[in-house]
């Protein structure tokens, strides 16, 4: 969807919501409305999409207490104010409107939370996220760095950029709004998304992107929004394959799982937001295993975390189960950095191709 | 090595026997003091009216009298204090006087199985001790039995090596009581603890309702007004029950019949009927008709197994226990905590290790009690007031247990918020933990009773809660409807860029009453009364505020004025469905109010609030 | 200095310290190095460069000892190793070199601090940042958009880059390496390095930096080593004023003390990583009160940090005095985004302009 | 409201006091068992074991026999525990044995100002008394108090009744023993607490070096081993101190003498000299020359407060105070636990309240303790170890306040690692916080005095630990200088890439001594022995590996094997300043070691570790 059809249906949906509740009142009914019931006994892995979204479980809200009556009554001012941005082609962080708030008298919001929470809500209502209502997180998105150009819509102006050619050593960084990026061209194979900073300038250092003709991006820990908004966009416009090059412990396997399957907090942009053929590259157990890595012993929290993992859905496959009974057994965890420990140049002249081939991705 | 010749050691067994001999009771409590709660100054004052006061008020239970109990607390040096107590019981005889508060060890219900506050017989008399070793002044004690009786004055101490009394004199004497008890006793001490010695008196008056506690302590005078007119009935002392001895026990009432076996049975012990005892003869192997005196210490134990294991209902509690009754909990409560709710259980009598027990409780809410923090927890051991170890305290124990928050209450550990609970465990043995009697033991059977009593209670208070929520709903809805969804209509209407949708019909449909709205916006007062409830007679809306509404439309047909405030009053009839409204200058605020209407067919809105 | 300079200092300063031990030994002697003390009692304010440097106490290290014997051998690896990485053009991470002594033996590192703490000596000895020796951290420089030029010697050649007209809407990221970056030219009156990316979005999205000319840094809380080494170099080599708009509380003064005048951990490094000329925008407490913003009471930490700031020689101004002393009388803290209470260009329309005329960076 | 005519009330104060009646103290205890430490049937059996093992100590002491006793526990019914304790103290004349075992409160060391073990004369009559209650048998006693007596038995029980003694049953046999006691208790009970138990009996034995157990635990026997042959001293009565004594005490005592006041303050109390007693009587206002029967009250009074005013050297101690002293404690230590360091010190015997006492405590460190967690404390009063109630306990808190991290212990609360801590307070009169004497009150004058050993004890151990950590430092030292400089100088060398730098003038330099250098590298084993010593005599080099050394150059002088270990010993002389080298192939490894020089002047340095 470009952008501007995201907006046009962004403005629809609002203003569908408004007038739904204008002819209850009309006809002297309370306004209320309804939503999926936001728990995680109300997700579902749908076959279709191979993401997990909200089932069926709704829950009525309507005018009838004071509580809730204010909430539909925020959520009119919200819906007043996100057309209003959306006409001036104006945008804000959700910490702006939480302070523009401040003007609404009895539609103030009393704490952050409570904005996200109601913006979740249109999100789900309208099936626009939110950066189509032009509300932009404040954390940046992540780094990229490969063979791909794309065109951006900036604030000064259409910009295209090749993302080895015309960016700094740091790469491009991927904005707040990733609906403003059109997808031009790209000679890549592959893309690998590095959870540390340490091992994406590894690999840009090695030269891996050139020689491997590799989009490399860097996920900076647990991926922004906008990260994994643009995984999603690499994988569905030029259906390249996605790799998840991670250290080896429990956190790290949910960060893959974010990327791959999406989280609770957001199952309803799962299709804008997960990548389901995102395939974990490393590093696993039987990496620590097979090439005798530096680590160190799992914590409590960690196998606590691991455990958790064996009883989640997402990981329920034969590949996960033994990966994490291996390394249960084991009782170890390594960092991706502990390759080092073998030279500089072994990550990417043993490991990866190694990895790739085993996973088809490179020929061996 | 130094051994002793043999001759010089045998000397020594002798002259071991020698130095043998029997140690007074009184000797050994005056080196064991903490064992009667006197180990600290402070403490020696509060054990000392509780010992008093326990006696006077079991004395007037005995005596069917209304307790009239006057305290006082003197300092009389910089480290003396001079404590009296004085009650209007059946006073006690002349003879008996020295004993009683002379010899320690001597008192009237140790052997009886029925509820008393005292019981060991120790109480009072240690407090005599205590005053001879610190202050070095003997007891002095007025008693008198009766009108016709003259009083009897006491000087008392303790020969303490033979613990025996000492009277130092004795007279007779004129007093204005007619029959009664006045103790006075000096010892040393600091009043550190004088909060808690009123909470004790306090708590004390709580459970004891049908008492008048008269309080003098230095300068100050308290008086705690008795809430119940009725004496209360004075226990009876009940056989033993048969799953409540021991072998000792057992073997020194066999000494001391010379009965046949099943008779024995019978009639030595509570609910042992015929059919019973015979039960018990079977299974120990004896025959009913043998003289118990004549059962060998094999026999006597195969019988002791044998009354345990047969089933015997539950010893018979109205008559030996007094419990305080759920109405004059609540009363108790009342008089000392003013609060929203209160409510009181007594639970059906209730056995353990063949010691009958009833649990008492009740709960208080809102009101006085301070809003936050934990509960307020009273507990109470056979009408006494445990003052020290709450937290080692199966009550306690058993208030964590419940889970309050099902009852609409929050909860760590103790529930929370304007809260009291009171526990009373009435039994003719109470398990504490301790000697000190601060805490009682965790017996599952006691507990099961507290739970269920709380439990029991706490459903109750749920129901008061909800209700007080419901109206608190009912109000909400009314400021959801009037005041809010208007606002949703206003900025929803500007969203879709329609004219603005008139809600009124909305609140018609919902409230079905007749709905007062007053709004203040630019200097400008609206009162409208918008009529949804059917009726259609006469009311009038009474505005009270600073405003004098002089330029109202409608003009008001009744002002008045005090204090700058101005009362306006005006009296109309709106037909059904309709709305009547009243705009004047001013600045709002103030007290609107509807009369002629009933209470739950009109709703008064703010919306400046 | 350019960067062939810096490196050749580095070889040259660690060389000779290896040449020191090698003649101590020879001569029959313990080897031994001296450094100087490095506690808060041995910082002191060099009037000449503005900034706080490390004083006169030194401790002396020799290798009497196993346990200093072992830190003068790890010394010694490092320099060998970095000796290497120079010949070679490598560069790694601490993480990395960390894991690399793996290989070590008696000189391997027990945990990663101890080789922070080593290459901290050396940086210290040598008077050489660490990226002379070609180690990189592992965190990320914030962004820049402005109206400014550089040249960036990448992995893959030189680049020329406009931070306006080159990237993307998130702006031109900051390199690891500052030292690879050459200002070219500039169109600024001013810089202003903001706490918050909300607001750096804000000021982008409102045109503030075509505006006024004016240099936009997203500082992302605590400024890393390269962003504080961008911000030393653009005021040393472009003379352009350095303005630092935070949130209004203790944490966010600290902020400006760390670009300002440097942190006690890189006291060795202050000439280089500090902006003494740096001033502070605001958002001062007086703000709240001229301005009336949304605020929240401050905590007891707040309030323990705001009188730990009043006995800091650092703050020991009066305007810092007055202001600390106003927001302890106030009991209030407020966030910069709170200028969005007011409406969403407030702060670009009002706010900045009075403020920076006030300071006179821009004329009335 | 149901008043009762007044002649009713008249009668009832009758009819009450037909009820009174005095409780005979066993009735009191039967109700009151956990006064006693009988309220579990777990612990009932340590505390008989404890009572009769207190007493027959006692009069071991007493009688200056070395103790000499047995104690066995058997199961004898599901739930039933025969106890014996048996000693070779000087027994019991027959006539007083049913009195020590069959009356409560009996007993020769009530009134007497000592140390001892037992003292209320409850004790052992309290199981008895708790055997007839559970088990309903009688105890048996066996006693005999010399050669040319017979032994007697006994079947004793308490009348309940009456605390008197009730012997079922008396008998002259025939006893092994020359003299001794021998008491049989069995009752309800469980071995549950057993590890406590044969705790209890091991620190018993800790504190009574002088004394043998011997154990017999169903069908385990242990032996608890004397390891001093010297009898104690019995500590001897003293006077009254007169700081000491309250004022009820001193009436008596005024009431008993017929002296005159000076003669009645110098005889009657400890360490009171003829001018310390006439600045009481000036300070009084009394003359000396009064007749002290004839003393008022208030007279008294003021004495008293003049005797507790004018400062009285603390009490004679030696006489009445039995500490175990330090060479015994060490013995007593060591016996049980293997340490590496022991210490132990008695302090200066100090006062309390009048009340003489003496602080002993001893420090354990290393050899069979565990490493890790807190330190194992033991704690003692009189000689019994308190097994209960540590956290509550001031030896505890004073161990938790001294700061053990400033004798290189660490510490979170109390010390941790290998250590052992012993507090032993003695005293006429120690102070425990409950009447279970489980736990010693917080007193000032005591716990500055355990203060006080704790620390000068810690000095000691510092003092050990920092020797040893020196001769740790020596090592580590050598390590450096002759392991890691020259892996310095290899890699400085590589970098400056220029010859590497010889370092074993360095060597020289620092050591001053012969340097054996062991190192293996490629299936090389290389021995270098470098002289910086000075010394030139002749020396062997003992190399005990896997390896043959077939291959050495130089060859060995002498090898031989054993269980596949290798014995290689080389001779030579090594001039000073010069290298001595062997090779060889093999893996390394095993032990060398250097003769005929002196330790301070060799220094073995193993290149592979």
């Amino acid at each position: 969807m470009s952008r501007e059809e995201l907006e046009k249906k962004a403005i629809t949906s609002l203003l569908s919501i408004a007038s739904a509740w204008y002819d209850q009142m009309k006809a002297g009914e309370i306004p209320s409305i309804s939503l999926p019931s936001r728990t995680k006994y109300n997700i579902e892995y749908d076959d279709a999409s191979e993401v997990w979204k909200y089932g069926d479980k709704e829950s009525l809200r309507n005018a009838a207490s004071a509580k809730s009556a204010t909430h539909l009554l925020k959520m009119a001012y919200v819906i007043g104010f996100i057309k209003q941005q959306l006409r001036e082609n104006r945008s804000s962080t959700l910490r702006e409107m939480y302070y523009i708030s401040e003007g609404w008298k009895r539609a103030k919001f009393a704490a952050q939370d409570e904005s996200n929470y109601l913006i979740e809500d249109l999100e789900i209502l309208s099936d626009v996220p939110r950066e189509g209502f032009h509300l932009h997180p404040e954390e940046n998105g992540a780094s990229i760095y490969g063979p791909m150009r794309i065109r951006e819509e900036t604030r000064r102006g259409m910009k295209t950029i090749h993302c080895q050619d015309d960016v700094g050593q740091a790469g491009y960084t991927i904005p707040n709004s990733v609906e403003n990026i059109e997808f031009v061209d790209h000679d890549a194979k592959f893309v690998i998304a590095i959870e540390t900073g340490g091992m994406y300038d590894r690999l840009i250092e090695n030269g891996f992107d050139e020689e491997h003709n590799a989009i490399l991006v860097h996920l900076k820990g647990q991926p922004a929004r906008s990260t994994r908004r643009m995984l999603n966009r690499m994988s569905m416009t030029w259906d390249l394959p996605i790799l998840v090059f991670t250290d080896g412990d429990p956190w790290s396997y949910r960060i893959y799982g974010s990327v791959a399957y999406g989280a609770i907090k957001s199952a309803h942009m799962s299709e804008l937001l997960a990548t389901p053929k995102a395939q974990f590259l490393g590093l696993r157990p039987s990496d620590i295993r097979d090439y005798n890595l530096p680590s160190d012993k799992l914590t409590d929290k960690d196998v606590e975390a691991l455990r958790s993992e064996l009883t989640d859905p997402r990981f329920a496959t034969d590949y996960w189960k033994k990966e994490i009974n291996l390394q249960l057994e084991m009782n170890l965890k390594s960092e991706q950095q502990a390759f080092a420990a073998r030279g500089l140049d072994f990550v990417t002249k043993t490991y990866l191709p190694a990895r790739l081939a085993e996973m088809g991705i490179l020929k061996r | 090595m130094p051994r002793l010749p043999g001759w010089l050691r045998l000397v020594l067994a002798d002259d071991l026997a020698k130095q043998q001999r029997s140690i007074s009771v009184a000797e050994f409590f005056e080196k064991n003091k903490h064992l009667l709660g006197f180990d600290s100054p402070t403490r020696g004052v509060i054990t000392t009216i509780k010992e008093a006061v326990d006696n006077s008020l079991d004395a007037c239970e005995e005596a069917q009298v209304l307790p009239d109990i006057f305290i006082s607390i003197k300092k009389t040096g910089s480290d003396l204090f001079r404590i009296i107590v004085e009650d209007n019981g059946p006073g006690i005889v002349p003879k008996q006087v020295p004993f009683v508060f002379g010899k320690l060890l001597y008192g009237s219900r140790f052997h009886q199985i029925r509820q008393t506050r005292g019981q060991q017989g120790i109480g009072i008399s240690a407090a005599v001790l205590y005053a001879q070793l610190t202050s070095g002044l003997p007891t002095i004690v007025i008693s008198r039995t009766g009108a016709k009786e003259q009083a009897h004055r006491f000087e008392i101490q303790i020969k303490i090596e033979t613990n025996e009394p000492d009277v130092l004199k004795e007279e007779a004497i004129d007093w204005d009581r007619i029959h009664g008890t006045r103790v006075q006793i000096e010892f040393k001490s600091t009043m550190a603890a004088k909060k808690k010695l009123l909470e004790y008196l306090k708590y004390t008056s709580v459970v004891n309702p049908h008492a008048r506690f008269r309080v003098e302590l230095d300068d100050e005078a308290f008086t705690f007004e008795r809430v119940s007119q009725e004496v209360i009935q004075c226990p009876v002392a009940i056989q033993p029950h048969p799953h409540g001895i021991e072998l000792g026990q057992l073997k020194r009432m066999v000494a001391a019949s010379d009965q046949k076996l099943i008779d024995f049975l019978v009639e030595g012990f509570s609910r042992v009927g015929k059919k019973t005892a015979q039960e018990m003869c079977d299974r120990a192997g004896l025959k009913g008709t043998l003289k118990v005196q004549g059962l060998s210490v094999d026999q006597q134990k195969a019988l002791l197994a044998a009354m345990q294991e047969v089933s015997v209902p539950a010893p018979p509690t109205t008559q030996c226990l007094s419990p305080i009754g759920e109405e004059l909990i609540r009363r108790g409560l009342d008089k000392e905590f003013q609060m929203d709710f209160v409510s009181a259980r007594t639970r059906p009598s209730s056995v353990f290790s063949g010691h009958p027990f009833v649990v008492e409780a009740a709960i208080g809410y809102g009101g006085k009690l301070p809003a936050e923090g934990n509960a307020i927890i009273l507990r109470f051991a056979n009408r006494v007031p445990l003052m020290y170890q709450q937290g080692a305290c199966a009550i306690t124990e058993c208030i964590t247990n419940v889970n309050w928050k099902s009852y609409n209450l929050s909860q760590q550990g103790l529930p929370m918020g304007p809260v009291l609970i009171l526990v009373h465990v009435a039994s003719t043995n109470v398990p504490f933990t301790s000697e000190s009697k601060d805490a009682i033991a965790s017996i599952p059977e006691i507990e099961k009773e507290i739970v269920l009593a709380l439990q029991d209670l706490g459903r109750e208070l749920k129901t008061f809660l909800s209700r007080r929520d419901r109206s608190k709903l009912a109000e909400d809805r009314a400021r959801a409807v009037c005041a809010i969804i208007p606002e949703i209509s206003a900025k929803v209407s500007e969203i879709v860029e329609k004219p603005l949708v008139d809600t009124t019909p909305i609140e018609g449909k919902l409230m079905r009453k007749l709905i007062a709205k007053k709004s203040t916006r630019d200097g400008k007062v609206v009162i409208e009364l918008a009529n949804y409830s059917g009726f259609e007679g006469e009311i009038s809306a009474y505005d009270i505020s600073a405003d004098d509404a002089a330029d109202a439309v409608p003009k008001a047909d009744f002002v008045s004025e005090m204090d700058g405030q101005f009362t306006k009053v005006w009296k109309m009839t709106i037909p059904s469905k309709s709305t009547w409204q009243v705009t004047y200058s001013g600045k709002g605020g103030g007290i609107i109010e509807i009369r002629g209407i009933d209470d739950n067919k009109k709703m008064v809105v703010d919306l400046d609030v």
